[in-house]
């Protein structure tokens, strides 16, 4: 499907120790400093450690954002218990398999598959070198197939291997060299065109986590609570090495509860805070989210999503905390929910959310996901955007005034004074309270401020942030986060074939957007709604808030596997002719 | 409210300020007699005594009668969530280590849903100080036994044959686990508490201050504590040890002393380097 | 709890009269705030005698000011700690309030305090060997007794309430 | 409005301590007594004791379910801060407002409503007998105006004057003799029709979370944990009385994460379980609610809702913890969302949520509230429903067979063993399993299970229970709940205006009975949906869930004052012109 | 997995279970190396000994490397929510006292997410046995320091300077707040730990069972605990006050005894009274 030239998908796969994911990581930077893009994605088995491992790679010369339909080329050092995720690496009948007949007959749900099968002797090239590695022979493999130049290898190989001594290096670059040579007996069907030639520095190789942490950053984060969970636990230990270096600073709490409370202080104080979780984690801070409501306190909530419910599958992604995100919250709690919908985007979206949260007094949940979050990407060095205001702080008032901390403003933004002004002091309170934070159980108070908590999140004008929109036509492809990769190369291929669709991507969740939704969709009479969730959250959360057309269809499927753009393309012409 | 004929302004300014000056002009819902009028009294003074200017003090409460007093003082204050005191102030005093930070809260809140935090705030040590109103009830949902609580107390419908459980000790408690700071005082001696408070408030670390509070609503019995409670003996407080092994023998009504005072360092972040945004992205760059 | 606080027979005046204005003052702003606990709980007729109370200690601490300037003492000769201020003889102690307190209540409550106020300057002046210190006690003591007097009439006016004063047919009632 | 004959509203007001509560309780009782029926609601002050305190009283000839437009008579002991609530007791001109001369000037804000006002000495009537109370005065009066009769009256003082002694009696009923006495000069205008004749114990007097409690037991319930928390408490300390009694038993724990823990332990051990909270309880609940969903363990949840967001208004009531009771869990979590619209049908809704929540191995949330749960009413006896089924449970397999706990059945329901059953030891999980429960990511797997989960409910047939429709017509009120009463009062009113109008209140919120609610709703082209929620989060539900027709209207009003049938009215006639 | 050849149907019937009736056939996940997997044999050994029919036992657990432990056996499991095994197993034994319910996790889920229930637990003398594999470390989300890692270890990128608090010291607390059986034990001596095991579980109440258990994989350094513990002297474990006073002064390496044995009795709820629903009903008559 893809073609051959401007994009290759490679997967490696092998018990834990045989180095596919390491391999798999050197391979995207040095595709990176070969001027091509790249992402790569991981599928790991239920052991901490020497379980089935397999890395899913993208090669391109465009910057790419989602797996191809299939993968070309599966290199396997083993075939150890392959058949445990053999159905997240989708094989066909143009596929390639490299295995090692060492290492045993190759599996039946490859064989099935039809795929071409050829035997390499990994370990025997590998024995050839003295401390030579199987990995690095495959490494050698996958460079020689795509075409990748020796020099950005044998620098990666050195920044990896830098530790390690001399003769660690030496032997590896020999293996590698070893594989990338029994590479040319393949053939040529799986080289890369040349990539944009950029200037140095002008390509990132970066996860999704890792955006997101620079995005917390760049957004003004300064504090962190930290309670380590799968998949999140990247992003909070990448801001731990980070923000000291910023005059920040990242904590390890008891539990969940604590830290949201901890952001929530720290946030009170004046420093701009987040915290970063996965679903069973934002389960627990529920409570004192709507804390953070009432009293509006900006917080920002990270949600890297995984497959759920309950604990569900911690290592796998899933689009489902979208319900909880949205409604979670007892009572009337209106709050910010945004989502990033590619790995640069993660950087985006946090910091943006951050600037909203801060500006708007209210929390803000982030959702990210774990295909998002894990993925490593090469991608074009992300804009530097700054954004201008910040929160709205009181200073002292006039002698013969009283600070009132809710006082009722237009805006219903009220300035917050920040502890250490002199006069303004108040109490933040989660009882429902007059402007003056007096607690108060009037029907009249709580409407005012009631009222005022949703009026600054509604009327505020967020701008054109709020989705991606791309293309034209009648119809359009409904999406949001990490779903928008496949989307959009399905409505590219689409494009390709002479077709016309828009792709709307939405990045603030809430406050919904009903106007801009319009404006996006006017003249669009047919609607396919793609999301990563069992029972199609993302659509019912459309239809309770935006006016879709009579002809809406649903694609929705649950984790782990993601969409393949060919998923969503097959929903296309199929839906056009009936 | 009656006051100081003198204006309210000298709060701000003057060299003196009163104990006035730390209250502000919402009035108490406590029902008259609770123990909680006296801790508000004691408080105030304690920080005329220390002449701390009010904005530069917060405290933080959770959700219980007791936990409604940020709102009586002229300070900064938050009033979270039940149980989420202790984290709320920690993060504050995180990233304002320049306020001064109190926590208080009844019995309820601190060690039936926030025991955890209670543990955990005393192994971090954090320079904060946390005044519990212990009245051995939940006041505020009308009267349920608390993890201080005697186990055969039947004055609730919910454990109407008493809890049957071991009390909770938040004072040896709060010495297994690292704080740096135990007293118990009891209300009925407002000027003692003062005192002892602004010990509390002065010295770096963890402070505990357990605060025997009645509740003549739900436990009129405790209106007798005026004649129950007992001294602290001053050989009780030489030495952790001493204080640990006092408290385990103590059935709760000694009062009026510091009990320990530690030496540990408190847990402070340290965000001193400064660099540039751009300095982090190069690890990114290819 | 030591009433008198740091005060001891060997103390000087300037010791006793800050002292004095320290704890009407703190016994005043009892006062008020026992008027707005009540006020706040809706008994209005307790809450105005406790006010009234309040404008009478205003009263005793002007006094103590005018008694420390007819001796010219200086004026702050003792800095209070930080419990003295709720340490003294005279100041009302709210643990002992009930929301369906009556007026007699509340001034057999007034009465036990002020007494004890008496008695803490009448035994000073008994003890002390300072003249100047006996002769100051002593007028504080004439304060507090003809504060007594007024108590004692006002009293007269409330008899004993009904001995179930504080049966409340409603409950309780939960607000968190 | 209301025909004074058939219904008399009354409220009662004074500070703390005045009485005016347990004599409103008395009155209630005595007016079942004498063959009528009643309900009482409160609206207190923010202090413990001592507060303000106003007794809301309806009694009628009919059944009734909700206040109406106004209060006909207001009868203060005193008017302290009776401003702060007088919102809560709608006055009009109409009104006769009765208050003692001794207590001062009537508040400018009942001056305002216009009503009638007349001076009663009711201190002196009491003090005019020895020990004498004005607060028996007062009932006196209120009886004499609405011609309860002296016999039910005495047997109720006897009853709750029971401990205090034959002076304190005595006292009483002579204080309140002269209440009756002086009522006779008022007049006759508020006096009530008899009501029929039930033999004795066919009506109850109840509050809603007792109607809860009892509806608990009945379904089955014997375990209960417990952390307290208003407006639930009662509930819970009723069960701890009552179940004991039953062979089941209440514990008090540590806090909501321990309550929903070990319901869900004691449930796992074959023991019908529940715990009842308010929204910050279920906010901590949220996690594990999950885990009884993916480990499919039965447990009822009961959220008697009240203001939120946050700590909220704790002791008024809203209909907003909808969003977090449907939505609020991470993943796709199938469940169920029950909500009880009458007092009476606390009982069976409760009951009915156990019994399917057992029988759907799925955890139930019982959307109770303020209103409905601290309503003191008199109505008929209940029914006494019994619902067949139990769990399904496993016992040993055969020899060569292999239990599977989370059997693919084709109901969805697969059988569960209870511990202590041989040869069927599973374990229970949270993380996604295969159908044995072992622990698996495979998207197979996790696909087999997330469609076993949602067909189980979705296939169910849940009969007629799901909602109670009434009337005819081509309008409808669509509403839940506690707002049920005041829709049912206001249709009712149109309906004797000639007009037609169906009011659909759905009991069975989720799963969603799209099929049945077409049907409830053919034919009819007008929709006024009725909800006490600040975001319409009712509203926003029946969009994603169900078609509405385009002539949809939406009456919302946040807490805490209820809604009074006006205002329903108001709606319907003038949409109908437009 | 290589099993006795005996037919698995005897373990149900035969008067004597072999510990091999007690595993499941899943197969660990576990790190080769990885002290659970003793703790895993210590277990099926005790309950071997104790000839515990298995659809009689309960084995109840949260989240974390060692919490996957109730698949591996043959009982009846639950392996719930992070933090949450205690209540979890709690609600269990008071619904079900015939059951023997056993709580297992590790120092993260018990002592971090899970401290409340700990401390709650221990005050309610549940009889039941809570086994905790302790590895100071958090394993299974990749070795983060957990509440019972040492101030200074810096091997995680949360804490790369250490955590800079107080260890926790679970028995300590255990003590003070009522656990009625207290023992530490190493996973590399399962004998001993075995037969603690037994005694743990006949013991009434409730029994906490600290194991030192390494983590090869995120603390290679636990390595070495084979060579650095020692057993609990005898004198120990005379009282509660010698076993107090001993765990204030232990490094926390020594291990292999019983510490202490309480007499209290377990909490149990009294469902005794039996009526009729009717009954109940009777007093909404009018
Ligand atoms: C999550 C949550 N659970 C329960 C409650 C109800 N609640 C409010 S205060 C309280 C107990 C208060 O007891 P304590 O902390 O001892 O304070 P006191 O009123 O005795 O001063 C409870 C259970 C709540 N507000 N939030
Ligand atoms: C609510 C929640 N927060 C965080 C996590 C992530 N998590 C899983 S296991 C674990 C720690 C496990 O440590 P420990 O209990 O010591 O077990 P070990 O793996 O060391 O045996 C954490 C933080 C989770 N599953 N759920
Ligand atoms: S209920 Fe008890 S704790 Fe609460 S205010 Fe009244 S006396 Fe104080
Ligand atoms: S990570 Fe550590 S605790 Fe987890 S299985 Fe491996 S060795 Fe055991
Ligand atoms: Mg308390
Ligand atoms: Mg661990």
């Amino acid at each position: 499907m893809e073609g051959a030239g401007s994009s290759v998908s490679i997967a490696l796969a092998g018990s834990g120790g045989a180095g596919a994911i390491s391999v798999a990581t050197m391979l995207v930077d040095a595709a990176g400093m070969a001027q091509w893009y790249a992402l790569m994605t991981r599928s790991v088995g239920a052991q901490i450690r020497g379980g089935e491992t397999a890395a899913l790679l993208r090669f391109s010369t465009e910057p790419v954002a989602a797996h191809g339909d299939d993968v070309q080329v599966l290199l396997a050092f083993d075939w150890q218990n392959l058949d445990r995720y053999a159905a997240e690496i989708p094989l066909s009948v143009g596929s390639l398999v490299i295995g090692d007949q060492e290492q045993g007959a190759v599996p039946e749900a490859i064989v099935a598959s039809g795929a071409r099968h050829i035997e390499l002797p990994l370990k025997q090239l590998a024995k050839a070198v003295p401390g030579g590695r199987p990995n690095m022979v495959g490494m050698g493999i996958v460079a020689g197939l795509i075409g990748l130049p020796l020099e950005p290898l044998n620098s990666v190989l050195e920044k990896f291997l830098a530790d390690k001594g001399d003769k660690v290096l030496a032997a590896s670059r020999q293996a590698m060299h070893a594989g990338y040579e029994a590479a040319a007996a393949l053939g040529q069907e799986y080289r890369l065109l040349p990539g944009h030639r950029l200037p140095s520095g002008r390509r990132w190789s970066i996860t999704g986590n890792q955006a997101t942490g620079l995005g917390a950053i760049r957004g003004g984060i300064r504090f962190v609570a930290a309670y380590p969970i799968t998949p999140a636990t990247e992003v909070l230990e990448w801001l731990a090495g980070a923000l000291p270096k910023v005059g920040g600073a990242l904590v390890q709490v008891e539990d969940e509860l604590a830290a949201i409370n901890q952001v929530i202080g720290a946030s009170y104080g004046g420093t701009p805070s987040l915290t970063a979780t996965a679903g069973p984690g934002l389960s627990l801070m529920i409570e004192s989210l709507g804390l953070a409501v009432a009293s509006e306190t900006p917080v920002v909530v990270v949600d890297i999503m995984r497959g759920g419910p309950s604990t569900g599958i911690p290592a796998k992604s899933e689009q489902a905390d979208l319900n909880i995100a949205i409604h979670g919250l007892h009572g009337d709690a209106p709050h910010l929910v945004l989502a990033p919908n590619t790995v640069a985007d993660c950087l985006f979206t946090t910091q943006w959310a951050t600037h909203l949260s801060e500006t708007l007094q209210a929390p803000a949940v982030v959702l990210s996901d774990q295909s998002l979050g894990q993925t490593k990407a090469v991608l074009d060095m992300p804009a530097g955007i700054v954004f201008p205001t910040r929160r709205e702080v009181a200073s002292a008032p006039a002698a013969d005034q009283k600070y009132l901390r809710y006082a009722d403003t237009p805006s219903g933004i009220s300035p917050m004074a920040i502890p250490g002004t002199r006069g303004c002091q108040y109490t933040a309170d989660g009882l429902e309270h007059d402007p003056s934070g007096a607690p108060s159980s009037r029907a009249e108070d709580h409407l005012t401020q009631l009222n005022k908590r949703a009026r600054k999140l509604d009327t505020y004008d967020y701008g054109d942030h709020w989705a991606d929109l791309e293309g034209e036509g009648d119809m359009a492809i409904l999406t949001w986060g990490s779903s928008t990769g496949a989307a959009r190369e399905a409505a590219r291929r689409w494009r390709e074939e002479g077709g016309k669709v828009r792709v709307l991507s939405i990045r603030l969740l809430l406050p919904v957007q009903p106007e801009r939704f319009q404006r996006a969709l006017a003249g669009v009479s047919r609607v396919l709604v793609v999301e990563q969730s069992h029972g199609a959250q993302f659509y019912r959360y459309l239809r309770a808030y935006y006016d879709l057309p009579q002809q809406t269809r649903v694609l929705h499927q649950p984790g782990p596997l993601p969409f393949r753009p060919r998923q969503i393309c097959e929903q296309l012409p199929g839906w056009r002719t009936t | 409210m009656i006051r100081d004929p003198l204006p309210q302004q000298h709060c701000a300014d003057a060299l003196m300020r009163d104990p006035g000056c730390y209250r502000s002009d919402v009035k108490p819902v406590w029902c008259p007699g609770c123990g909680d009028y006296s801790v508000l009294s004691a408080l105030v003074n304690a920080l005329s005594a220390l002449q701390l200017p009010p904005e530069e003090v917060a405290l933080i409460s959770g959700i219980g009668c007791s936990s409604r007093i940020p709102t009586y003082l002229s300070v900064y204050g938050f009033h979270g969530v039940h149980g989420r005191a202790l984290p709320l102030a920690t993060g504050l005093k995180l990233a304002r280590p320049d306020l001064t930070v109190l926590v208080a809260g009844g019995d309820g809140d601190g060690f039936s849903i926030g025991g955890n935090h209670f543990l955990h705030a005393c192994r971090r040590n954090v320079d904060m100080t946390y005044i519990i109103m212990d009245n051995e009830v939940y006041g505020m949902t009308k009267g349920q036994a608390s993890p201080t609580t005697a186990p055969d107390w039947r004055g609730s419908e919910l454990t109407p044959a008493g809890t049957g459980l071991t009390p909770f000790q938040p004072l040896i408690l709060a010495l297994a686990t690292g704080a740096n700071f135990v007293a118990r005082c009891f209300s009925g001696d407002p000027a003692n508490l003062a005192d002892i408070l602004v010990e509390a408030i002065r010295h770096p670390g963890f402070s505990v201050v357990q605060i025997l509070s009645p509740c003549p609503t739900f436990r009129p019995e405790q209106r007798q504590w005026k004649n129950q409670v007992r001294a602290i003996p001053e050989s009780a407080a030489t030495d952790f040890r001493s204080a640990a092994r006092f408290l385990m023998e103590d059935d709760g009504l000694s009062v009026g002393r510091i009990l320990y005072r530690g030496g540990r360092k408190p847990f402070m972040l340290s965000q001193s380097r400064h660099s540039d945004i751009g300095d982090l992205e190069v690890e990114f760059a290819l | 709890m030591t009433a008198g606080g740091n005060i001891r027979p060997e103390c000087s005046v300037d010791d006793l009269l800050a002292y004095a204005e320290t704890m009407e003052r703190a016994a005043a702003e009892r006062y008020a705030e026992l008027a707005d606990v009540m006020m706040v709980h809706n008994n209005r007729e307790v809450a105005e005698l406790f006010r009234r109370m309040a404008e009478i200690e205003w009263l005793h601490v002007n006094n103590v000011i005018e008694l420390s300037r007819e001796l010219a003492t200086p004026a702050d000769a003792v800095q209070p700690g930080a419990g003295d201020r709720l340490r003294g003889a005279e100041v009302p102690d709210p643990e002992t309030m009930h929301y369906l307190h009556t007026p007699h209540h509340a001034l057999k409550l007034a009465q036990q305090y002020e007494q004890s106020a008496l008695e803490f300057y009448r035994q000073l002046a008994e003890s002390s060997k300072d003249r100047e210190l006996r002769a100051a006690a002593l007028r504080l003591a004439a304060e507090e007794e003809a504060h007594l007097c007024e108590l004692d009439c006002w009293l007269a006016r409330y008899p004993e309430p009904e001995p179930d004063w504080d049966r409340d047919f409603d409950p309780p009632s939960a607000v968190d």
